[in-house]
């Protein structure tokens, strides 16, 4: 009987180790890591959304519904409400904005604007499209717009936008102009703004607040939303500001999981992924029946020093130099992108307007190894703090390992990203920070690349670099009209940043991807990740 | 010649014929009943007498076929009861047997009734099982057998928490008798019971008994239960009869040392003041039973023979005793006057 | 009994005060906040200053706290700082999500554990109680997301029989259910065997079989209602510990759940949400733990007149 | 051999009686010393004999063997730390039996490593929640009445928010890091061992010997743990085993939530979050340190139900 038992126990952990091992028996098949140089080719993608893709007749037919798996729960259709990209890439479907980024030209173009005119830096004229058409079948028209920009400067998560205007002026149904308290070259960068998106007077007039926040201009409506599970669309047959969609039905349905998104693509339950995993990269690529949509990511990611902590070796420029020196991009990006992104040597971000290709710091392990012991940074042990964004954790982890090959021990904190940014923004001499790995997503101008993060007033110098110099620089580029003198100055800035006074290191700008079944077209990526479905359709054939 | 017209005579409700229980647990095999034989007239009641782990209970389980298996091995000769072979029976005839022909008394009341099942239910639950009637009318024999154990009708509906011990062993007779059984095994029907309510219960079984003319073992340990209900009494000792006869025979013509021993041990009522003569010892331990007459280490009259094989003697036609001395000439044993 | 109802309900008052304390308060612990993370890239500090009071995020932990308590006592859970909409509005949408899964696993688990623990009780010490017990205590001793993962490795993308994920018909339950019906069953199979087991060995089941009960009746009838008693009390326990398991399994099924609601609130710092969640999900599992005593009384008709009483 | 142990347990019990109130020379912690010495052989004895206990004690020692030997061959900074890109995700073979991870890493060794983790959360958490749970329950079940109702309540507050959620409030609130990790899930139990240590005192609080004991002037404290806790041991001791398993599951669910021990420790948990995202190509990523964690906790557990046999001999009857 004793015995019995014995072999019972046995047996159980042989079948159970039996089905695991066959859960995962398909480890063998080898897949090949891409190199970070192979991923230059965009997938087709549909033209211009507001111009083109009418819908063809005839022969071509197109899956009634599509969704898309989204990675982050949808909370809100009010646009004002959020700034969170999920939130974001519903609402850009169903609600519009005066001007918007041409996500293919990646020009600050008019969306429901036709055209405008910098009157003064501090004087605008818009004129708005003729004809467009909300959901409730009213025509939009610049009441409208000043309603907007009434509820907008309520709303804490707008009124930073609201604050700079101060006087709003309508001149007919379709024309407005607008007076701001300081000058502003980039004030149509402003009106871009995911949240200022414009509302109906009208409807907010006759219906509860929460019906009037669906109505917008965009080419969906909103239909339906199961907290946590999914939000769904139709499409707008009356849309005059965009051609109604082929696509009938639009569902966004939130899976966390990145490998479960894949499974859910690949079994056919969902048409388009957002951020798949890089290991699944090969595996849509090679597939007949999915295909991987990518693009050059702006995002730059980045290991910074807290030039302002007092007693840290971090304040040291020799010691930044040898971290600069000392790490291999390439093989980070390996470690933290499989090798899709884009090494950066400058901390500028490619492709944006005024960007300069500096050579920037190379990778030297000896020189970074002199340098390190000149400043007596071997042996010591310095904090890393980031936050736990999967990217993050993985250059964290891959820096801690190239950082011990000279001697330096890191440690390493992940925090939740709010915590990170309420840390990084607090008052650098008391914060306790030392290393940190943040990004950056300059959705507009080169202005904005450089203020927030290296202005002394920046919102999010993390590094706390208080520099007159940079300051005066970074002031006079913004205000310099003549082009040539404003890219000379960017690239001043570049280069004395990147090399000379380094409050971060650049590592790379990460390819921006979506993971899609064959036959979807008009997904547009966008930088910060407020990703374009409005012209999404699948072509199915018999 | 006449011995065959005996046995032709003899209306047998029971007949075992060398009956054996072990019990093979991780310490070693118990054996719990070696061998035993035993024969039940009809109509007769027999008390089956022995101290506490002789085997008496696991006897009656036995005989119902209810020894717990594993751990538990029976092994028999033949068990036929009203000349049915019992051994023989497959599960279901043997479902059918338990409760109609042969049922079975239990010795703690407190926790031989179901605790979640009303008692009208677990009365009417064995008349249902057995007598081809409905639920209700199952349930209205409950409520008749519950008034004639001495129980109002109207409790039938209640739990057994609500009823006292004497009143619950009352419903186990009840469940027992619910089906006029021909074997009724009462095992120490009374032991858990205050000595008032012991009475009370004995008188209804006397009654019931006659009653219905069912025979009857009474397992006790009290002789004089055996002496106020049975007609015959046999005495066990580590799992086998050692004595049997009449009561006659055995309470005045006691034979076996070991019911000597018994007897000794019984306060005198007559004399209160007189020694209590215990037997000496403890009976042996069931995993390894000494060689031969298991009561011999105890035994005053032990001698070499004992430990050879014991054989039943036969001291009369109603009368046996299985021990060797009666082989040396001029045995007897000493009684104590009462 | 109505009289003991009420007793307990007032009793899980101070208990969910205490709950909405802790949590608020570790909550204001935590490095980061709401703002932080709904502020623009470019916010000012004016601005994020309005956010603040905007959202009563002004003044102590404890002023906050108690303005936050002024309201909850009257049954108020506030608004969703990151959702900006009445908690009990969220919970109320999420929590029969869960509530399906919790029973889902409850009704999986009862499926395998109560035939495994009688089979194993009445076959005490035979090869099947020993495999019994093993693999019930696999399923204890297994992280249920890893058991998740491996399912869906097997049943979702080997085999493409059930969804990976998600909610959307009777299919997308069965592969959740069973992950965390199979960690409950661990536990439920060794109390239903050891409960049996006590049962097994009482008399009464003796009398039941000297009856002329049938085997099968005596285990189904007379024994497993008897057994059920101390199953029921854990019961309560078990379905607790679903909910708390539910919170894994929402994220790798990617379940819309309130365990991954909470979750989330509290990655966000939504400190309203996060709190109203828990004390919402402490609440009804309090409150099941009370209904399953009740249920319990029903069993046990020797309980039932305790409460009478 | 039940009889006899209940026997002399009820014999010392009353000579534990005679000796207090007659003669206090003889002092109580000697007989208890004495009752368990013999009562630990009889654990022993009855925990010989289930076979899956003793499996699981030899695994244990197995395992802690290994984590403690992992410690002396490898080299954190040069085995742990360090990552070798060209060599990621290599598939098991001679060279790596587990393979290697996506930074390149010996599978095999950081699980051997990581053991001393899981080990390390599981066991000082429990101490944690031991001490400081049998503690209250202690307290509790001896004074009764407030403090025992003050108690009770407070722990129905900790054990009424479900464990994991507990646990990332914990760990959000006081940051990651082993320490903290292992206080949380030490909280997170602390109302399990109070209940069972209350339960277990409650029939012993009335017992004559107490009141002895209270009557001839011993301190409160003394009483509690000369007289009152041996009693509580035995399902303390269960509670603690049960825990250790409990508290290395809930370790890893935070771990793999993103809130365990810092990067690059390899703790199992956080191993197997991390390689959940390559689970399709390289599921040995997952597989090795989800069966590492699923034996040590099988070990526990089995442990703890051969110990609860052996302590409860009831069963065995």
């Amino acid at each position: 009987m004793k015995h019995t038992k014995i072999i019972a126990l046995l047996l159980c952990i042989v079948m159970a180790a039996a089905t695991l091992l066959g859960c995962t028996g398909g480890t063998d098949t080898p897949v090949t890591t891409p190199d970070a140089g192979q991923q230059g080719g965009t997938q087709t993608n549909a033209p211009d959304g507001g111009s083109t893709g009418q819908p063809s007749t005839g022969d071509v037919k197109y899956k009634e519904e599509i969704v898309i798996a989204m990675a982050d729960e949808f909370t809100t259709i009010d646009p004002m409400e959020t700034t969170a990209e999920t939130n974001q890439i519903v609402q850009d479907c169903t609600h519009d904005l005066l001007t918007d980024t041409n996500l293919t030209t990646m020009q600050n173009e008019g969306e429901l604007v036709d055209h405008w005119e910098m009157l003064a830096p501090d004087h605008w004229r818009f004129v708005l499209k003729d004809n467009v058409t909300f959901h409730d079948g009213t025509i939009l028209n610049v009441d409208d717009v000043e309603f907007t920009f009434q509820r907008a400067a309520e709303k804490s998560t707008t009124a930073n936008y609201m604050a700079k205007i101060s006087e709003f002026i309508k001149v007919d149904d379709l024309t407005f102009e607008v007076k701001l308290l300081a000058g502003d070259v980039d004030f149509n960068y402003t009106m871009a703004a995911n949240s200022l998106a414009i509302l109906s007077k009208e409807a907010f007039e006759t219906m509860p607040e929460e019906d009037a926040i669906k109505i917008g201009t965009g080419p969906w409506v909103f239909e339906e939303f199961v907290s946590g599970d999914y939000v769904s669309l139709v499409r707008f047959e009356g849309s005059t500001l965009y051609p109604v969609p082929n696509t009938k039905r639009l569902v966004f349905r939130m899976i966390p999981e990145a490998s479960a998104r894949m499974i859910a693509l690949e079994n056919g339950e969902v048409d388009v992924i957002m951020t798949p995993n890089a290991t699944d990269y090969s595996r849509l690529t090679e597939s007949d029946d999915l295909q991987l949509i990518t693009e050059t990511g702006r995002t730059q990611n980045f290991v910074g020093f807290n030039l302002q902590n007092p007693d840290c070796i971090v304040t040291d420029p020799v010691f930044r130099q040898a971290v600069a020196y000392g790490i291999d991009k390439d093989e980070m990006v390996i470690a933290a992108w499989d090798g899709y992104a884009q090494v950066s040597t400058s901390m500028m971000c490619r492709d944006m307007g005024y960007y300069a290709d500096i050579e920037g710091i190379p990778y030297d392990p000896e020189k970074a190894q002199q340098l390190f012991d000149q400043c007596g940074a071997t042996g010591k042990t310095l904090h890393l703090v980031t936050s736990d964004a999967a990217h993050r954790t993985k250059m964290a982890e891959n820096f801690q390992a190239q950082m011990k090959k000279y001697g330096i021990t890191i440690t390493v904190e992940f925090m939740q990203n709010s915590a990170l940014t309420e840390l990084n923004t607090s008052d650098g001499t008391t914060s306790g920070v030392e290393l940190y790995i943040a990004s950056w997503t300059p959705g507009k101008n080169a202005d904005y690349m450089f203020r927030n993060p290296l202005h002394s007033t920046g919102g999010r110098n993390y590094s706390h670099l208080m520099d007159p110099e940079i300051d005066a620089l970074i002031d006079a580029a913004v205000a310099e009209t003549d082009t040539t003198k404003r890219a000379e100055m960017y690239k001043e800035l570049q280069e004395r940043i990147t090399c000379e006074i380094i409050p971060w290191v650049p590592i790379a700008q990460p390819t921006l991807t979506l993971g899609a079944a064959k036959g979807v077209t008009g997904a547009l990526l966008h930088p910060g990740l407020v990703h374009q479905f409005k012209m999404i359709e699948r072509v199915i054939e018999d | 010649m006449s011995e065959k017209a005996i046995e032709k005579q003899k209306d047998l409700i029971l007949d075992v014929k060398n009956l054996n229980v072990r019990f093979e647990t991780d310490d070693g095999i118990v054996r719990a009943v070696n061998g035993l034989d035993l024969e039940i007239e009809r109509g007769h009641a027999i008390g089956l007498v022995g101290e506490t782990g002789a085997g008496k209970t696991t006897t009656a389980l036995a005989l119902l076929r209810l020894v717990p298996d594993p751990p538990g091995v029976v092994e028999c000769e033949k068990l036929e009861l009203d000349g049915r072979d019992v051994l023989g029976m497959g599960i279901k005839e043997l479902e059918k047997v338990r409760g109609k022909d042969i049922s079975m008394i239990f010795q703690d009341p407190m926790t031989a009734l179901n605790p979640v099942f009303t008692v009208g239910d677990q009365i009417a639950e064995s008349i249902f099982l057995h007598e081809d009637v409905s639920y209700v009318e199952a349930q209205k024999r409950a409520v008749a057998m519950l008034e004639l154990v001495g129980i109002p009708g109207e409790r039938a509906g209640e739990y057994p928490h609500q009823f006292s011990g004497g009143m619950k062993q009352r419903v186990v007779i009840a469940i027992a008798l619910a089906c006029h059984p021909q074997l009724l095994i009462a095992d120490e029907p009374t032991t858990a019971l205050d000595v008032t309510i012991q009475a009370q219960v004995l008188d209804l079984m006397k009654n019931l008994r006659q009653q219905y003319q069912t025979s009857l073992i009474m397992i006790t340990h009290d002789l004089g239960i055996v002496a106020e209900i049975c007609d015959e009494v046999a005495v066990m000792y580590a799992g086998n009869i050692v004595e049997k006869g009449t009561l006659e025979d055995v309470f005045n013509r006691t034979k076996h040392p070991y019911t000597e021993g018994l007897f000794n041990s019984l306060p005198n009522i007559r004399d209160r003041k007189a020694m209590l003569t215990p037997i000496k010892g403890l009976m042996p331990d069931p995993t390894s039973l000494p060689e031969g007459c298991p009561f011999s280490p105890r035994c005053p009259y032990a001698g070499e023979d004992c430990t050879a094989p014991q054989v039943v003697r036969n001291i009369s036609a109603t009368h046996f005793v299985r021990c060797c001395a009666y082989d040396r000439p001029g045995f007897h044993i000493e009684r104590k006057e009462r | 009994m109505f009289r003991y109802i009420i007793k307990r309900i007032l009793m899980m008052i101070p208990v969910l005060l205490g709950v909405s304390f802790v949590v608020y308060y570790l909550m204001d612990l935590a490095p980061g906040d709401i703002i932080a993370q709904m502020a623009p890239q470019d916010a000012t500090p004016e601005q994020i200053e309005m956010m603040r009071e905007e959202l009563g995020m002004n003044g102590s932990v404890f002023e906050r706290y108690f303005r936050y308590l002024g309201k909850l006592v009257q049954g108020d859970l506030g608004t969703s700082l990151s959702q900006k909409r009445p908690v009990m509005e969220l919970f109320l949408e999420r929590f029969p999500v869960t509530v399906e899964l919790a029973f889902g696993s409850i009704l999986v688990a009862i499926l395998i554990s109560v035939p495994l623990g009688i089979a194993a009780a009445t076959h005490h010490r035979t090869w099947l109680d020993g495999t019994s017990m093993v693999t019930a205590m696999l399923g204890v001793s297994m992280p249920s997301f890893w058991l998740g993962l491996l399912l869906i490795m097997l049943f979702a993308l080997k085999l493409g029989w059930l969804p990976s994920g998600g909610r959307e018909g009777f299919a997308a339950l069965i592969l959740p259910a069973l992950t965390l019906g199979a960690n409950q069953a661990g536990s439920l199979t060794r109390i239903t065997r050891s409960s049996m087991l006590d049962v097994i060995r009482q008399d009464y089941l003796r009398t039941a079989r000297a009856k002329g009960v049938s085997e099968k009746q005596v285990i189904r009838k007379h024994a497993l209602k008897n057994a059920l008693i101390p199953i029921i009390t854990v019961f309560g326990s078990t379905l607790g510990g679903a909910f708390g398991g539910a919170i894994m399994i929402e994220t790798v099924f990617s379940w819309p759940g309130v365990g991954r609601l909470t979750v989330r609130a509290i990655n966000d710092r939504d400190m309203t949400l996060a709190t109203g969640c828990i004390i919402m999900f402490t609440m009804f599992m309090t409150l099941t733990i009370l209904l399953v005593d009740i249920a319990y009384a029903f069993v046990d008709p020797r309980i039932k007149a305790r409460y009478s009483k | 051999m039940l009889l006899l142990t209940r026997a002399s347990k009820r014999a010392i019990r009353s000579e534990v009686n005679a000796v207090e109130t007659v003669k206090r020379k003889f002092t109580a912690a000697e007989l208890q010393q004495y009752k368990k010495r013999s009562m630990f052989g009889e654990v022993w004895r009855n925990y010989k004999k289930s076979p899956s206990a003793m499996i699981g004690l030899v695994v244990l020692v197995i395992i802690i063997v290994v984590a403690i030997v992992a410690q002396f061959i490898y080299d954190y900074d040069t085995d742990i730390v360090q990552q070798n890109i060209k060599e990621r995700f290599q598939t098991p073979s001679a060279e790596h039996p587990f393979g290697t991870d996506q930074y390149g890493r010996d599978v095999l060794t950081r699980v051997l490593y990581g053991a001393k983790y899981s080990l390390a959360v599981g066991i000082v958490s429990v101490a944690i929640s031991c001490v400081l749970g049998s503690s209250l329950g202690l307290i509790a079940g001896y004074y009764g009445g407030f403090t025992e109702n003050l108690i009770l309540r407070v722990c129905e507050v900790f054990a009424g928010i479900p464990s994991v959620l507990l646990g990332i409030a914990i760990m959000s609130a006081f940051g990651q890091s082993i320490v903290v990790l292992m206080f949380a899930i030490g909280l997170v139990y602390v109302p399990m061992f109070a209940r069972t240590a209350r339960a277990a005192v409650l029939p012993v609080r009335d017992q004559e010997y107490i009141e002895a004991a209270r009557v001839s002037g011993v301190g409160d404290l003394k009483i509690i743990f000369g007289h009152v806790l041996p009693n509580a041991m035995s399902p303390i001791i269960v509670q603690v085993t049960m825990g250790v398993a409990n508290g290395i599951l809930t370790a890893s669910s935070l771990s793999f939530l993103g809130l365990g021990v810092p990067v690059p420790a390899p703790e199992w948990g956080a191993m197997l979050s991390g390689g959940r995202e390559f689970i399709r190509d390289y599921g040995y990523l997952t597989l090795f340190p989800g069966l590492a964690i699923m034996i040590t906790v099988l070990v526990f557990n089995l442990m703890g139900d051969g110990l609860r046999d052996a302590l409860d001999p009831k069963l065995k009857q």
